[in-house]
């Protein structure tokens, strides 16, 4: 998984993990003023981090981007067009006995501002997953006093996860060089196969680890070194400037517009 | 001279950039027993997914009898029955409820009429050993017994060229003298092996050819007393001498044997001794 | 007409790779408010959940381990390769299997955690929609397919059938809750929730009515099998 | 003589009803080095799992510096924090997402003090050649990486027995040298440690004392070059001569060199040829 090795290698892996997810976070929350400059001024925002500071490759982020780009478009195009007994809420339209089906002036409103703040939205969650690897995350929901059996099962998932998807790929490449997905009924057939081999694996895996567990002394808690970081003046610094210079720019553009 | 599996610079890259192979070359002949040496990590695997074309190559190409294999549909099924592959783990290769089933899977997945399937069943069990498991579940087996069933697999194919990953890790002295005993008989068939391994012994002793990789290159490659004399390129590689080489230049040094060839096996050290 | 074909063909290329995780609604899409209705609405069915786990956790700190790997298991399979009988490509949802294997309760928790991961490490669905979406495929989905199996089985029903329907019409309800999540959002401003509802629902079954009976097939496929192990 | 650990007469069965020991008593002495060698299957991995009590023997009794172990939930984490397993699987040892945060899981079960745990962690990653990778997540490890930690993993509890289950399984040679020599620096710290392998050369060069096992079953005990001499034994236990001990038996039998002690490894070979 790409996102989750950029998160391990980027240059910002060292900043204090609640500094990068405030600073998210304050993005995310000021993205939902219906205002088509503050979404703007937001993706310039975190891309120029993303890619300058933390290193991010321009081509993969780009990637990144385009990747929910199908959901929305169809999400807007169905929002875009609209059905009237009146032709006057249209920009064009047709007519189909006596209803109107056309591009509707107000989805269109919605549209822009929805495309901007979504794409907007999306940079702060690509901001935390490259730059956070998931155990700084899930130490700052520690202290957001997540309830711990929660951030237990999380932490054991997350470990789990990269065991089990490579065995996945195991047994994918092992089925595939003997034939195993040639045709689309092959293909269900081995398909089968490997999930009901991936779920005994994993209940087999969890008896086993349970024993290693064990012999470590486990007693039903999990509990761990915790990385301390340092508290950086001049990022939460730079994060107060960022969300009022933002704030400024809504209320320069005049609060509702787009 | 005519090979029947040939890669030509091949370059290959993982998805997150590491590079595993940088240009690779090998040439088999038919029915030879090739090994192929390597530490942990020095892209034994992803060479071998290259053969049967799970993985293409970056850049180069893959020869089967002469012909460059064209990576759509059609030729990769052609391939793929053509060049089989053990893989290192039996428990992630079966995955059937029995062993039947289980190595009944390739054979099915080629469309073959149900009797020739059964047949071509039957004679890979035998020719196995795991005849008399047939109607076991696969997850009653012992980790013996699941290697060479992992070999029926295979066999039930009837491939020209059968690759094994590490063939024998984590098996017993006994098991692995079963598992040379199979491999011997599917040479003089005229089969085509090549096997992975960090058992230098093994490959000293059995291999007609070796190719020693190493961080995704092939840094020597050669007949086995040609490869193994070269005691810096072992250590490079990350391996070691086999003991019977050792053994002999030890005896040669002290004047107790003339220097000839080095014995392949004890039977051999036996007669020059 | 043949151009229309190929137009319809393109337009599929585009649409079918990435929208294979379709019924995750994307970060950003839903405005704040209802953002906030859907989480809400998600909270009791997740703490009723982690209520459950908790109780039998206690019991057994072995468990703990078994639902870890159940949650990894659930989120390895939405990452795998599904053949769809358009010929086309999707990745299954696991709701119906997991439903059947785990519980609806187990689920609405482990839902919740892959949603989460989905979010972070694959860029799928997002955290300001994990609301949404938790509502949807970790408590709706699986809970239609538990019922539906529970009571397929109850009146007699061959297991084959509980089982599929159970996993296709669990992806269904997943996707008309969706359907309905983006139109109460959206609203058309002509026609109201009901066209909205309409207009969500044609558009995304072009993917979503295949994949569920592909994901139905599967599930009956892997049940028989994990029986016969 | 006083015994560290002490099976005695320790008989067991899986819930299914298979027998996997019958009647094992073994005695380790302090600050040895002890392999146990079988088969697949011999009931290696079942003897380790009793002893640090994960598995409670259906007859027989195990002793700890002489003392029987009763079972209870607070001589159970006494005997855990002495006697530590490193798993043949890394993979299903390894849990957490870092490798620091997996090593501080056993020291942290210990409640010790936090500054007292990252110095253990410390310590152990230093010992096993692992401390540049303490703030790498588990995934991103090689399988030669993980193998290491794991040993981390359980020298951060710092037992006075460390038990390695097939520690060498799958590796090449030059990382089993890697692991021998973390064995030989616990060694010499005085820590008594038990491996189980089917790697006899391994087994003959390094260890003070062996056990054989077969179906659930010591077959045979003694030092290395007692047991190894015994060729009707190790057929019987599906096991093979070490290459060295055959190559001695081969130069008396010539009268190359007279009948001494065979050599353990190729060092002590050089000094009597």
């Amino acid at each position: 998984m790409p996102i989750d090795r950029y998160a391990y290698i980027n240059r910002l892996r060292h900043v204090h993990p609640g500094e990068k997810i405030f600073f998210a976070f304050a993005m995310m929350l000021l993205s939902f003023i219906p205002n088509i400059y503050i979404n703007i001024a937001i993706i310039i925002i975190i891309a120029s981090i993303s890619i300058l500071r933390a290193g991010i490759p321009l081509r993969f982020y780009l990637k990144l981007m385009s990747l929910p780009l199908t959901f929305l478009f169809m999400g807007i195009i169905t929002i875009l067009f609209g059905t009237s007994n009146k032709p006057d809420v249209f920009i064009i339209y047709m007519r189909i006995a006596h209803i109107y089906i056309g591009l509707s002036k107000k989805g269109v409103a919605t549209g822009i501002l929805l495309f901007s703040r979504s794409l907007s939205i999306v940079s702060c969650l690509y901001f935390i997953s490259l730059t956070t690897p998931m155990p700084e995350f899930m130490s700052v929901l520690k202290k957001m006093k997540v309830p711990s059996l929660l951030l237990d099962l999380m932490e054991l998932i997350y470990r789990f996860l990269f065991v089990l998807i490579e065995t996945a790929e195991q047994i994918y490449i092992s089925q595939d060089s003997r034939l195993g997905y040639i045709s689309f009924k092959t293909a269900l057939n081995s398909l089968a196969y490997l999930i009901s081999v991936l779920f005994i694996k994993s209940y087999t895996n969890a008896e086993q680890l349970y024993i290693a567990m064990e012999s470590r002394c486990y007693n039903g808690d999990i509990r761990l070194l915790e990385n301390s970081y340092k508290i950086s003046y001049t990022n939460i610094a730079f994060i107060a400037f960022t969300v009022f210079t933002l704030i400024a720019l809504v209320l320069w553009t005049g609060g509702y517009t787009s | 001279m005519k090979y029947i599996l040939q890669l030509q610079d091949v370059e290959y890259e993982y998805p997150d950039g590491t590079k595993a192979l940088k240009g690779v070359s090998i040439a088999v002949e038919k029915g030879k027993k090739i090994a192929v040496l390597g530490a942990n990590g020095a892209g034994k695997s992803t060479l071998f997914l290259h053969l049967n074309g799970i993985l293409k190559p970056k850049k180069g190409k893959l020869f089967y009898n002469g012909e460059e294999v064209r990576y759509d549909r059609k030729s990769l099924i052609q391939l793929r029955k053509k060049v089989g592959i053990v893989f290192q783990n039996p428990d992630i290769q079966l995955f059937a409820a029995s062993v039947e089933q289980e190595v009944s899977f390739g054979p099915m997945n080629l469309n073959l009429p149900i009797p020739e399937v059964k047949q071509r069943v039957e004679d890979s069990l035998k020719s196995t050993d795991t005849y008399l498991l047939k109607d076991k579940p696969t997850h009653f087996l012992s980790y013996g017994q699941k290697k060479r069933v992992s070999i029926a697999d295979v066999l039930a194919m009837d491939p020209e060229i059968i690759i094994f990953d590490e063939p024998t890790a984590y098996l017993d002295p006994y098991h692995i003298e079963g598992i040379i005993d199979i491999f011997n008989a599917l040479s003089i068939k005229g089969k085509t092996i090549i096997v992975s391994t960090h058992d230098v012994e093994l490959a000293y002793s059995w291999a007609d050819y070796i190719y020693i990789m190493k961080e995704g290159e092939i840094v020597s490659s050669g007949t086995p007393d040609k490869v193994f004399c070269d005691s810096k390129l072992l250590q490079i590689a990350k391996l070691k001498k086999p003991m019977l080489v050792e053994i002999y230049s030890l005896l040669v040094d002290r004047g107790i044997i003339k220097h000839q060839h080095p014995p392949r096996n004890m039977e051999e050290l036996r007669k020059i001794l | 007409m043949k151009k229309r074909n190929l137009l319809i063909m393109i337009l599929a290329m585009i649409i079918f790779p990435n929208i294979a995780y379709a019924m995750h609604i994307m970060e950003g899409f839903l405005p704040l408010k209802w953002c906030l209705i859907w989480g809400i609405a998600a909270l009791p069915f997740v703490i009723f959940g982690l209520i459950s786990i908790k109780k039998i956790v206690n019991t057994d700190p072995k468990l703990k381990l078994l639902l870890a790997f159940s949650g990894a298991f659930t989120f390895v399979l939405s990452a795998l390769k599904l053949p769809s009988v358009t010929g086309s490509c999707s990745h299954p949802t696991g709701v119906g299997l997991g439903a059947i294997l785990f519980g609806p309760t187990a689920m609405s928790v482990l839902g919740l955690i892959v949603l989460f991961f989905q979010a972070l490490l694959l860029a799928h669905g997002g955290i300001t929609t994990l609301g949404a979406n938790t509502f949807s495929m970790a408590v709706v989905g699986p809970i239609t397919s538990y019922l539906l199996y529970r009571g397929i089985k109850k009146i007699g029903g061959p297991q084959w059938l509980a089982v599929f329907l159970s996993a296709s019409v669990g992806d269904l309800m997943t996707y008309v809750t969706t359907s309905f999540q983006l139109a109460v959002a959206f609203p058309s401003p002509t026609g109201g929730v009901i066209e909205s509802l309409i207009k969500f629902m044609g558009i995304f079954a072009i993917t979503q009515v295949p994949l569920a009976i592909s994901e139905g097939l599967l599930t009956v496929l892997v049940l028989n099998l994990l029986t016969s192990y």
